[in-house]
C-alpha cells in the first residue's frame, strides 16, 4: 500500500516535471531570462559597489544579506532545538 | 559514545591536524572576499576540528574545557554580531543591514565600508555555525547523558 | 534524441528527485526516510545549480582582479557573459544550511523515537502506538 | 565544462543515491550518503559553483555523516528495507 | 524612526530570543515575562504599521538599501499588516496563558522553550512581512524547524508525530522552493511585485504552469488541506498545550496567507481561473476537506485530536474562499482567517486548561466540568458557537460571506457543503457540551456522604484571562465585522474583481 502510494505520487510528480522540461530554456543558454534580468548587475557592479571580488560573497552578505541573517537564525534554531530535544539535565 | 581510549597514533595525528584545520578555517573566513569560502564554510571547518578533538580524546574532558554555557554564549553571540551590525546601520541612519553608512564611524569610503560590513557579518556567521554544529554533535554523541 | 542530450542535467535531476521522493514515502524505516529527504533536497539544489550554468567560456563567479589594484578591477570592464550566474549559488548556500539544520533536528528526533519505542521501523511504531491507546 | 566527465559523475551520483536508499544496513547507508554528497560536490565544482561545492563538501560529506553515524551508534543499524 | 518599524518588528523578537538565555541564567521565571514584554512591544509596532498603511498605503522598505529586484524588500500592504496584527495579538495572549501551563508540563526546559517560541513567532512574522519569494522559504523553514522541536517535547509519542511533520513539511517547503526555481528560470527575478509584472506574457508556458502547481501543492502541504493533512492531527494534538494553542491558530493561517499572496499577487487572478482551472480544483479539494475533516472529528474521543481535525475542516473554508476567486469569497476567506485565529486559539487554550486541571482530555471524562470550571467552559461554548456559525460570533459572518461567494459563483453544491458542515460541527461540539453540562457523576451511595459537593475548581487567573480575552475577541470581531471589512478587508480584494 505504502509502496503503491509512493509510486503513484512519484509518477505524478515526474510526469509534471517531464511535461514542462521541453519548454525550459536550454541548459547553459547565456541568453536565458535567469542570466539576463537580475544577475548581470551583480556581476558587473559587485566589485565596484562592495569591493568584494568574490561575487557570491558579495551577494550573500550584502545584496541578499537579510537571507543570510535568516540562514544564521536557522542554524541557531537547530542548535537550540537539539539542546531542547536531547539534553536531559538543565543547564545551570 | 565517546570514551577515553588512549590510542597514541590517533591522538598525535589529531594534535598535529587540529591547528592546521583551524588555521585553514581562518584563512577561508578572511579570504572569503577573494576566493571561494566565507563564514559558513569556515565555521563548519572549525566545528569539524573540534569534533575531531572530541573523537580523538574524550567527550567529558572536552566539555570541561568547553562548557555548555560558553557554547550557548558563542551560539547566540554570533547571531548577535550579525543582528547588531544590522541594527547599528539603523542607528547610523540607514536601512537595516545597509553597511555603507558604517563609513560614518569607520575611516573608509562607503564601498570599503560595505566590504568591512561583510567581513563583520561573516565573523558572526562563523562563530554561530561552529558553536551550533559542535553543540549538536555533543548532544547527539552524549545521548542526553552529559 | 537531440533534446534529451541537450538537457540531460534536467533529466538526471528529475530521476534523482523521484528516487528521493519515493524513499521518503515508501520506505518503512525512519532513518531511510531521512536519507530520502537528503537525496530529495540535494536534487533540488542540483536543479538550481544547473540553471546558473552559461556555456561559452563563462568561469566561476569570482572577478579576475588586477594585481596592481589589490585584486580589484577597473569599473566597467566586467561583462555578464564572462562569469556564471551567481544568484542561484547564493540561494543554494542558504538552502544547504537549511538542509543541514533540518537533518540535525531529524536525527535528534530519531534518537528520541528510538529511546521511546526501541525501534526505527515505521509499522512497528504504529503498532506500539495502537496498543498504547487501547490500554 | 567537459560533458563526458559530467555524464560519468551524474551516473555515479545516481548509483550512489539508489544504493544509499536500498542498502540494508544503516551504517553503510550513512557512508554511501557521504560518498553521494562528495560526488555531488565534484559535480558542482565541475559546473563552476565553487562556493556551493565547498559548503557541500564540508557539510554533506563531513558534518552530516558524522551526525548520522553518531545517531546510528545510539540507535540501531538494523533496517528491514 | 517610524520608517524603520518593519525592520524592528522582526529584529526585536529575534534579538530577544538571544537575550532570553542571558536572563534565563539569572532567573528562569523571568524569561516568560521578557517574552510577554517583547510581544507587547511587537503588538504596538504592528498597530503602528497598520496605521501607517491605512494613512499612506503600501510601505516599501529596502533591506540593505538596495533597490528591488536586486535587494530584498518588504512590501507591506493591507493584507500583510492585517496578518501582522493577528499574529502579534494571538501570540501575546497565548504567551500570557503559557506561563503556568509550561511550568507544569516541561519545567526543566523553560529557557530554550521560550527562545524557540520567540523564534517561531519571528519566523511567522517574517513570512508575512517579506516581499521576496526566496525569503519566504527561509522564514518558512525557521518557523517549521522551531515548530518541529517545540512539538516534540509534548505529551507521550509527540516525537513520532513531529517526525511525520518533518517529512511532510520538508516535502512542502522543497516543492515551494522548486516552484520558486521554475519561476526564477523563466523570469530571472525573485521579487514578488517584479515577478508579477514579468509573468503575464509567459502564461502560456508549461514551465509557469508547473511552477504554479508546485508552489500550490507545497503550500497546501503546509496548510494541511485534505489529502495532504496527515501530519496535522498528530502534531497539533501531541504538542504541549501552549504550543498547540499557538500553532493551531497561526501556522496554517500563515500558509493560507501565502496562498492568497501567490494566487492574487504573484500570479494575476485570471491565471488560476481562466488559463488553468486550478482555482476550481482547489474549491473541490476544499469542499472534500471540509466534509472529511468534520467526519474525522466526529470519530475522535480525544478533545485535542477532535479540534485538530476541525482545523483541517476549517482550513477547507479558507481554501474554498480563495478558490472561488470572487469578491465575497475572498472577503469570507480573510475574515475566516481572523475568526479561526481567535476561535482555535480559544478552544485549544480551553483544552489545555482541562489538561492542566484533570490531566487528560478524553471527552468521556468531562462530566461535571461546567460546574467545576464555568468560565472556561462558557468560553468553549462561545468558541463552539463561532465554529458552528451562530449569529453574534465572527464565524457567522465569515460563513455568510463564503455562502454569498458560492452563490455568486453559481456553485450551489458548495452552499450545501457549508451548511452540511455546520450541522456536523453541531454534532461534534454539542457532544462535548452535552457530556460536560448535563451528565452528572453517578452518586456513590455506599459512602456516608453520597452526594458530591461541587466546588469551583477553576484554572489560575493567568490562564483564565487569556481564554476569556479570546472568547471576547470572537464576539467583538463578530459585532464589528462590517467595520473591519470596510477599513481593511475591502482593500485586500484585487481590483480586477
Amino acid at each position: 500500500m505504502r509502496q503503491f502510494l509512493g509510486f503513484l505520487v512519484t509518477m505524478v510528480t515526474a510526469a509534471l516535471l517531464i511535461y514542462s522540461t521541453p519548454e525550459m530554456p536550454g541548459w547553459g543558454d547565456p541568453n536565458s531570462p535567469a542570466s539576463t534580468h537580475v544577475s548581470p548587475r551583480y556581476i558587473e557592479k559587485a566589485d565596484e559597489e562592495t569591493h568584494t571580488p568574490n561575487i557570491v560573497t558579495a551577494v550573500l552578505a550584502d545584496y541578499r544579506g537579510y537571507d543570510t541573517m535568516g540562514e544564521t537564525m536557522v542554524v541557531f534554531v537547530a542548535g537550540i532545538g537539539c539542546i531542547m530535544l536531547l539534553r536531559r539535565r538543565q543547564h545551570k | 559514545m565517546i570514551r577515553r581510549n588512549d590510542d597514541l597514533i590517533i591522538e598525535t595525528l589529531a594534535r598535529l591536524l587540529i591547528p592546521f584545520i583551524q588555521a585553514f578555517a581562518l584563512y577561508v573566513l578572511f579570504l572569503g572576499h577573494y576566493s571561494p569560502g566565507g563564514g559558513f564554510q569556515g565555521g563548519v571547518l572549525v566545528a569539524a576540528s573540534l569534533i575531531l578533538l572530541i573523537i580523538a580524546f574524550d567527550l567529558e574532558k572536552t566539555t570541561k574545557r568547553f562548557s555548555e554555557k560558553f557554547n550557548v554564549i558563542c551560539n547566540g553571540g554570533g547571531v548577535f554580531i550579525y543582528a547588531g551590525i544590522g541594527l547599528l546601520c539603523i542607528l547610523l541612519g540607514g536601512n537595516l543591514l545597509d553597511y555603507s553608512v558604517l563609513s560614518k564611524i569607520l575611516p573608509v569610503g562607503p564601498e570599503e565600508a560595505r566590504a568591512l560590513g561583510i567581513l563583520g557579518v561573516e565573523i558572526g556567521v562563523e562563530i554561530t555555525v561552529a558553536a551550533c554544529l559542535v553543540s549538536i554533535f555533543i548532544d547527539l554523541a552524549a545521548n542526553g547523558e552529559n | 534524441m537531440d533534446f534529451i542530450i541537450a538537457k540531460y542535467n534536467y533529466w538526471i535531476y528529475i530521476i534523482l528527485m523521484m528516487i528521493g521522493l519515493y524513499g521518503m514515502i515508501a520506505k518503512n524505516n525512519l532513518a531511510k526516510k531521512v536519507v530520502g529527504m537528503t537525496l530529495f533536497q540535494t536534487s533540488i539544489i542540483l536543479f538550481f545549480i544547473s540553471t546558473s550554468v552559461k556555456s561559452g567560456g563563462a568561469t566561476v563567479p569570482i572577478v579576475m582582479g588586477d594585481p596592481h589594484l589589490h585584486g580589484h578591477v577597473i569599473p566597467g570592464t566586467v561583462h555578464a557573459i564572462q562569469y556564471l550566474n551567481p544568484l542561484p549559488h547564493v540561494l543554494m548556500l542558504t538552502a544547504i544550511v537549511v538542509m543541514v539544520a533540518t537533518f540535525g533536528i531529524a536525527v535528534a528526533l530519531l534518537m528520541r523515537i528510538y529511546k521511546r519505542y526501541g525501534t526505527l521501523e515505521g509499522d512497528e511504531i504504529v503498532e506500539i502506538r495502537k496498543q498504547e491507546t487501547a490500554s | 565544462m567537459i560533458w563526458q566527465l559530467d555524464l560519468i559523475l551524474l551516473l555515479l551520483v545516481l548509483i550512489t543515491g539508489i544504493a544509499a536508499l536500498s542498502v540494508r544496513d544503516l551504517l553503510s547507508s550513512a557512508i554511501i550518503l557521504g560518498a553521494y554528497s562528495f560526488l555531488m560536490c565534484l559535480l558542482w565544482t565541475e559546473m563552476g559553483a565553487v562556493d556551493v561545492a565547498f559548503t557541500e563538501a564540508t557539510v554533506g560529506a563531513g558534518v552530516s555523516t558524522v551526525f548520522f553515524v553518531a545517531a546510528i551508534y545510539h540507535t540501531t543499524r538494523r533496517t528491514k528495507d | 524612526m517610524s520608517s524603520n518599524y518593519p525592520a524592528f518588528i522582526i529584529m526585536v523578537p529575534f534579538v530577544s530570543a538571544l537575550l532570553i538565555f542571558v536572563i534565563g541564567w539569572w532567573n528562569k521565571k523571568l524569561s516568560c515575562g521578557l517574552v510577554i514584554a517583547v510581544l507587547a512591544a511587537v503588538f504596538l509596532l504592528s498597530i503602528g504599521i497598520m496605521k501607517d498603511v491605512i494613512a499612506n498605503g503600501t510601505i516599501r522598505y529596502w533591506l540593505g538599501g538596495w533597490e528591488p529586484p536586486w535587494g530584498i524588500e518588504y512590501a507591506v500592504d493591507y493584507l500583510n499588516a492585517f496578518m501582522l496584527v493577528i499574529i502579534s495579538f494571538v501570540s501575546l495572549v497565548v504567551t500570557i496563558y503559557s506561563k503556568k501551563s509550561i511550568e507544569k508540563e516541561i519545567p526543566d526546559k523553560i529557557v530554550p522553550f521560550y527562545s524557540l517560541y520567540l523564534l517561531l513567532i519571528t519566523g511567522l512574522m517574517g513570512i508575512v512581512i517579506t516581499g521576496d519569494l526566496f525569503n519566504v522559504f527561509v522564514f518558512l523553514e525557521i518557523a517549521a524547524i522551531s515548530c518541529y522541536a517545540l512539538i516534540a517535547v509534548g505529551r507521550k509519542g509527540a516525537s513520532y508525530s513531529s517526525f511525520k511533520y518533518i517529512v511532510m513539511g520538508t516535502v512542502g517547503a522543497s516543492f515551494y522552493l522548486l516552484g520558486v526555481g521554475y519561476i526564477y528560470l523563466v523570469t530571472g527575478s525573485l521579487n514578488m511585485l517584479d515577478v508579477a509584472e514579468l509573468l503575464p506574457p509567459l502564461y502560456d508556458s508549461k514551465v509557469v504552469l508547473t511552477a504554479g502547481v508546485f508552489m500550490l501543492v507545497g503550500i497546501g502541504l503546509k496548510m494541511a488541506v485534505y489529502p495532504l493533512h496527515a501530519w496535522a492531527p498528530g502534531a497539533y494534538s501531541d504538542a504541549p498545550s501552549a504550543v498547540s494553542a499557538l500553532i493551531a491558530p497561526l501556522m496554517t493561517k500563515v500558509a493560507a496567507y501565502l496562498m492568497i499572496r501567490i494566487f492574487f499577487t504573484v500570479f494575476k487572478p485570471y491565471f488560476f481561473v481562466d488559463v488553468i482551472p486550478l482555482a476550481s480544483i482547489l474549491t473541490w479539494i476544499a469542499a472534500v476537506s471540509v466534509i472529511a475533516g468534520s467526519i474525522y472529528a466526529i470519530a475522535q474521543s480525544d478533545l485535542k485530536k477532535m479540534l485538530s481535525y476541525s482545523v483541517v475542516a476549517q482550513i477547507g473554508y479558507i481554501a474554498l474562499g480563495i478558490g472561488l476567486a470572487n469578491k465575497a469569497g475572498l472577503t469570507g476567506a480573510v475574515l475566516h482567517i481572523l475568526n479561526e485565529a481567535f476561535t482555535k486559539g480559544c478552544v485549544f487554550m480551553v483544552a489545555g486548561a482541562i489538561i492542566y486541571k484533570t490531566g487528560s482530555c478524553n471527552i468521556v471524562g468531562f462530566k461535571d466540568l461546567y460546574r467545576k470550571m464555568p468560565f472556561t467552559m462558557s468560553a468553549f461554548l462561545i468558541g463552539a458557537f463561532s465554529m458552528v456559525g451562530i449569529p453574534p460570533t465572527c464565524g457567522f459572518f465569515s460563513k455568510l460571506y463564503l455562502i454569498i461567494g458560492s452563490i455568486d459563483a453559481k456553485q450551489w453544491i458548495f452552499v450545501a457543503v457549508l451548511l452540511t458542515s455546520s450541522i456536523l460541527n453541531v454534532i461534534y461540539f454539542f457532544r462535548v457540551i452535552k457530556i460536560a453540562a448535563f451528565e452528572d457523576v453517578i452518586p456513590d451511595y455506599s459512602r456516608t456522604t453520597p452526594y458530591i459537593t461541587y466546588r469551583l475548581d477553576e484554572v489560575p487567573l493567568s490562564m483564565l484571562i487569556p481564554i476569556l480575552v479570546m472568547a471576547a475577541g470572537i464576539l467583538v470581531c463578530g459585532i464589528f465585522s462590517p467595520e473591519i471589512i470596510n477599513t481593511v478587508i475591502q482593500h485586500i480584494i484585487p481590483a480586477s474583481f
